[in-house]
């Protein structure tokens, strides 16, 4: 399936800080990586002509080349197990897989090798290569095209799994993966695609690390990928009814930036956790669980958690019973015991 | 078989050629004016429901809609090549297959119009649901099929798929299972030249996709997928084969998807519309309309009532999708497994107490749906 | 990689009451339910004349034939996704993939179909198949053959998980899994093979229940599999310190029995949770996550895990200092705020 | 490429027959006097590799050994089809070949041994890391020689695998990506009959796995993989098309394992005797010796010069693994990932702590292991 969208094609013709989507800021990265080191490619279904179905590898083709930016045959194992071996000789392969459970035939390479080849070879081949796959619910697709599987990735040792929320981390997050040693599997919000934010092009991300993306006193909200907007909108709504919400954008989902986030849960003394994903033994589990164990003595309430259902995504009709709300959010922060109330 | 004859010969098997003039065959026979007939009715059924839907899509009814225009040749062939008790396996592109083995529109576009994942009863019909993960039903239809064979059952499987799907792992591990166990299933391949805006050059350099078949130790076959009398000949050799117990067969059908992957695809980004014209040329249904005509089989009135009928199919499809169909939240949680766990009533509270809420805090709200406090 | 064995040949010779290992307890689950019903029927690689690289299709093919145990050309994908069709057309498929990571080339066809087609269908079609995968470390085995992946299968919506860790269970979770209507993901800890126990063929398990192994007052252990004979012998010693230590086998990891956790947790006010695969995101730390959350108030001390590490599983050499020992467990159990000491 | 010619020729290529006499072929020349001395001296090293490292698990020294006894003249093919400057994608059973190609046994040996997941340095000898998980090294292969071609280097990559491995989704998609962008990929199937117990008519229905390579548009060939005269000739027009930018090759040698999978299998539960007798008489260094003895090129004191050189390896191996190597616990941390991470930090601080703590309480404990308290 291909998705209605924007073009983009503004790679190659944006100044150091402008207003793209999110969709546009991962197109420059991609073009600016490109252009910065000639042992970057891309490659995946679609992505050279077509510019891929969500038009995040526009323009790129045309521009560099198909030895920098091309179409491969429809195999995603195929593609990941060949990015490995570009990987042990001197590329920066850049995969894009086209939905989040297509990724899914290329698991064994993802985990048996993507994940292990640097410890096997106790660090003499390294594997420097990223793997983009559009995530999460949203946008009405079909079975198949919504999943959130962050959670299998994340568990793999030898991962690297970010997640950016705004324009500016997918610029400066994307262009970190492709510069890092390590692979990384970046997960794109798609429902976030367009929207749009500031893009300042010297910035540069750090992986590991978390970003206060609201100050708060009162409880703190820790979300990744779509569900910071979400956050942040229950954080105004509920700051209206008098209290004050800080929110945590997590990015970072391996490694996991513990210092941030425990230090912010202990200040508030309570905390939600939210994700799109099936909750049960996922990254938001883990988050539950680490901010329990470390922050134990200064809760006021136990960590709650927002997530998906433990069902399949729902088809698009029943999308919005099934994917976390902003009603939701205020549920649950409802819940954490508050002193002022009963 | 003799390992020769598992090689697909030299030309691509065509029985009516594209202005509709009969090309003998020496192997294949023209199927009869009544089973031509019975096609071309078909045919203009199929084209009527691709157009109708494309439409549906472009007045926001369906949400998405992969059409098989100018494939449909191919559908109505996989159709009629099958007996009743025969199952087949579809794609999301099959929607006109999965309608001419008897599942009502309407139920076919549940999936499209977003309702739920499958719309039909896949047993009644012995049409499994319409697959998205590419080549991943290939392997259910061997599965099916092997069942089926150790039952001492007569079923015969068509698995369908695309040529961008012949480069998935699965496709081949589903190969080698069906000749390894030579079980009774037809792999038909409709090789429309893209898979999405690949082109078939970028998804094999082999001679043909057919030529893949020697090496399960199965016939490959070439066709014209625009002629549906070629389609309906090898199909039926292949189906003939997987009954009388002779496993399975690969067949590649050269056709083409005149529209775009999608609504939401723009295919003019990845090819010339020359290409696209000189395609139309070969239509599966004018070559047909040509031949029938003039062997005086077709006549005007047949020609009128096949339109009838077709339009009757359409206006049924415009009807059923008019209506939002109610969704009921808790089908969320009501087949995930046979039995609901502690855990999915607990979830399911929840929704139900969120859904209560905003009917208790709007009572005027009549339909279900997401609201915010 | 073949491991050495003792033979079983058990299949058909066996009183109601006998002591077997959990190898021999399996190999005769899997002969008594192909007796029992003609739908079931075991396949995989090399489970026909070879019996299986542990031996726990041990002689199922000469005593049933080719019809009800045979093997398959080499293809996890291709196993598991003819299962699916077999499912859907009337036989109960039991399959057997190798090892742990010889599983995940199956993982497509196990997350988007034989965990979503009864949901799909809207429950016309049930997927009543068994995937049977040894699992887990202890046995010295070279890399991919002593993973744990359980947080794979137990994150994904229509999957049950479960998993014995004794003969008894082996045998009688085996025939409730082949039973289900649903699919069951049946991990069998390899490290267990050999030990042996008392079954009676008559014991009928529910699955979704956890079994208390131990009783104890001071502290809970929550573990599976391997992890259950571990916890118990941290229990011994542990008692032999003054402590009363519960064992509780979670044994289905997916649906959890929160009724009897949550009521153990609460009762001694202290919890650990044990298991062989990495932390990260894991089945380990949705347990501890629900834990806390359930038991917030009961709690005497932040709920700990003893897990394996975030790293890819330790060569043979090094494996005795990855897997969690008593050492490591006893550990986790004094820093649970004792009053009696600091 | 003319399609016919994708097709393996309808006899399997042998230019010597088992009993040592030369057999004449039209298309491929027997290789020199000088290539079969040193391709005979490999053998004779492989043979003493292959039972030495057998004799190394029988006394513990080694967990376990996948043999290529009997498939030798395909390991020392392969090893010699190659120039230096070439890559090699093993497998777990390749041993051999990876200590043709210049890895030291002992370091070869790591895996099996259970030191470390692999021993040698990859990038020194150009062999990656023996491949464990069946066929997905292919697909490693492939990549890798995409990167040289593209970087204009004549690098070529030679991939191994089994005939049970042709069966995965991976073997298909390699293959069809290495013809689609025509990399210099030989991939050479050593095809020994089985995939542990699983017999060749339960892996593929095909008239030989060469008969695959027309389905992906190379050249598929067949040769006697207990003749390393025909497997050098068959590789080396392998290699040469490759590296002229012809694109990749499929190669199956037919050959046998004369031993258990690895010495934890039972080969008498599938596989008669008799079978395995039938193939001893096809032995890869008999039929060489005869051949090089009668035409005078091995004299006694070669043959004693070669025996000398294998005994000498084979007592480098006895040493090199008679000593347990140091395990440093931290290497688990070490290598996860290029900068350790803050949460793997506090793991290892928790290890560390443990194996302090035993060291403190047991200080005569020089060797670290896991200890009780
Ligand atoms: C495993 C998998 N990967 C990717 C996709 C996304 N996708 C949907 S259709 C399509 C192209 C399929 O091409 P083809 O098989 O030729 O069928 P066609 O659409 O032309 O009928 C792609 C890449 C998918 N559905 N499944
Ligand atoms: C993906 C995967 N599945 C299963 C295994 C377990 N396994 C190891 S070797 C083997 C048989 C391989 O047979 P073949 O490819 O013919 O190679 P051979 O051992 O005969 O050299 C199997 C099933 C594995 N290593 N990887
Ligand atoms: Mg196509
Ligand atoms: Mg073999």
């Amino acid at each position: 399936m291909t998705i209605a969208h924007d073009d983009i094609r503004v790679a190659g013709e944006v100044a150091p800080v402008a207003t793209l989507s999110m969709a546009a800021a991962l197109n420059l990265a991609l073009a600016d990586a490109i252009e910065a080191d000639t042992a970057v490619v891309v490659f995946g279904e679609d992505v050279g002509a077509l510019g891929g179905v969500f038009r995040i590898t526009d323009g790129l083709t045309a521009r560099f080349g198909e030895d920098r930016c091309f179409d491969t045959p429809l195999a995603e194992s195929g593609i990941v197990g060949t990015a490995v071996g570009m990987a042990m000789n001197g590329m920066r392969p850049v995969v894009e897989l086209q939905f989040d459970a297509f990724a899914l035939p290329a698991f064994e390479q993802i985990v048996s090798h993507v994940a292990k080849m640097g410890n096997r070879t106790r660090g003499v081949v390294r594997m420097p290569l990223v793997i983009r796959i559009p995530f999460g619910g949203g946008i009405g697709g079909v079975e198949h095209h919504c999943d959130s599987s962050e959670a299998y990735y994340a568990h793999t040792p030898g991962l690297t799994v970010i997640s950016p929320s705004t324009p500016q981390d997918a610029y400066s997050m994307l262009r970190a993966a492709i510069a890092s040693p390590d692979p990384v599997i970046f997960l794109e919000p798609k429902k976030l695609y367009w929207t749009k934010g500031e893009v300042d092009t010297s910035i540069v991300a750090e992986i590991g690390t978390a970003r206060v993306a609201r100050e708060g006193t009162d409880v703190t909200l820790l979300a990744y990928a779509a569900s910071v907007p979400l956050a942040l909108e229950a954080a105004e709504v509920a700051s209206a009814e008098g209290r004050s919400v800080q929110v945590i954008d997590i990015r970072s989902l391996s490694p996991f930036d513990d210092a941030t986030v425990t230090a912010a849960v202990r200040a508030t003394g309570r905390a939600v956790v939210i994700a799109e994903a099936p909750g049960y033994s996922s990254v938001a589990s883990e988050i539950q669980a680490r901010v329990f164990e470390r922050c134990f003595e200064y809760l006021e309430a136990p960590v709650r958690r927002v997530t998906g259902f433990d069902t399949p995504f729902a088809p698009p009709k029943l999308e919005h019973w099934y994917l976390p709300d902003v009603d939701r959010v205020l549920d649950a922060i409802d819940s954490l015991h508050w002193e002022d109330e009963s | 078989m003799q390992h020769e004859d598992m090689l697909p010969r030299s030309t691509v098997t065509q029985l009516i050629d594209a202005h509709g003039t009969v090309v003998e065959d020496e192997q294949y026979a023209l199927p009869s004016v009544e089973a031509l007939l019975a096609a071309y009715r078909g045919l203009v059924d199929a084209r009527r429901i691709n157009d109708q839907a494309s439409a549906l899509v472009r007045q926001g009814r369906l949400a998405v809609y992969p059409s098989s225009h100018g494939q449909e040749a191919c559908q109505i062939g996989a159709a009629l090549a099958l007996s009743p008790d025969d199952w087949l396996f579809p794609t999301y592109r099959d929607s006109v297959a999965v309608i001419a083995r008897g599942v009502a529109p309407a139920e076919a576009m549940v999936l499209l119009q977003g309702g739920w994942h499958s719309g039909y009863d896949v047993r009644r019909h012995r049409v499994a649901p319409q697959a998205t993960p590419l080549a991943t039903q290939l392997l259910h239809a061997v599965g099916f099929a092997y069942a089926a064979k150790q039952r001492g059952e007569d079923t015969v499987v068509m698995a369908l798929c695309g040529d961008g799907a012949t480069s998935e792992g699965d496709f081949h591990e589903a190969l080698n299972f069906a000749a390894v166990f030579r079980v009774p299933v037809v792999f038909f391949v409709q090789n429309n030249g893209f898979a999405i805006s690949v082109p078939l050059s970028r998804q094999t350099a082999a001679p043909s996709l057919a030529h893949k078949a020697i090496g399960y130790g199965m016939p490959g076959r070439r066709v014209d997928g625009n002629d549906v009398a070629a389609v309906l000949a090898v199909l039926g050799e292949a189906v003939a084969l997987a009954r009388s117990g002779g496993g399975p067969s690969l067949i590649e059908a050269h056709t083409y998807r005149m529209q775009a992957h999608t609504n939401a695809d723009d295919d003019t980004r990845y090819r010339e519309r020359s290409e696209v014209e000189e395609w139309a040329a070969r239509d599966p249904l004018a070559r047909l309309r040509t031949h029938l005509t003039a062997t005086g089989a077709l006549t005007d009135a047949r020609e009128e009532e096949f339109a009838a009928g077709a339009e009757e199919i359409a206006s049924a499809m415009r009807e059923a999708l008019a209506v939002d169909a109610e969704v009921d939240p808790e089908d969320l949680f009501r087949f995930v497994t046979a039995t609901r766990s502690p855990q999915l009533d607990e979830q399911w509270r929840l929704l139900r107490g969120e859904i209560d809420r905003t009917r208790t805090e709007d009572p005027a709200q009549q339909q279900i749906h997401g609201g915010s406090r």
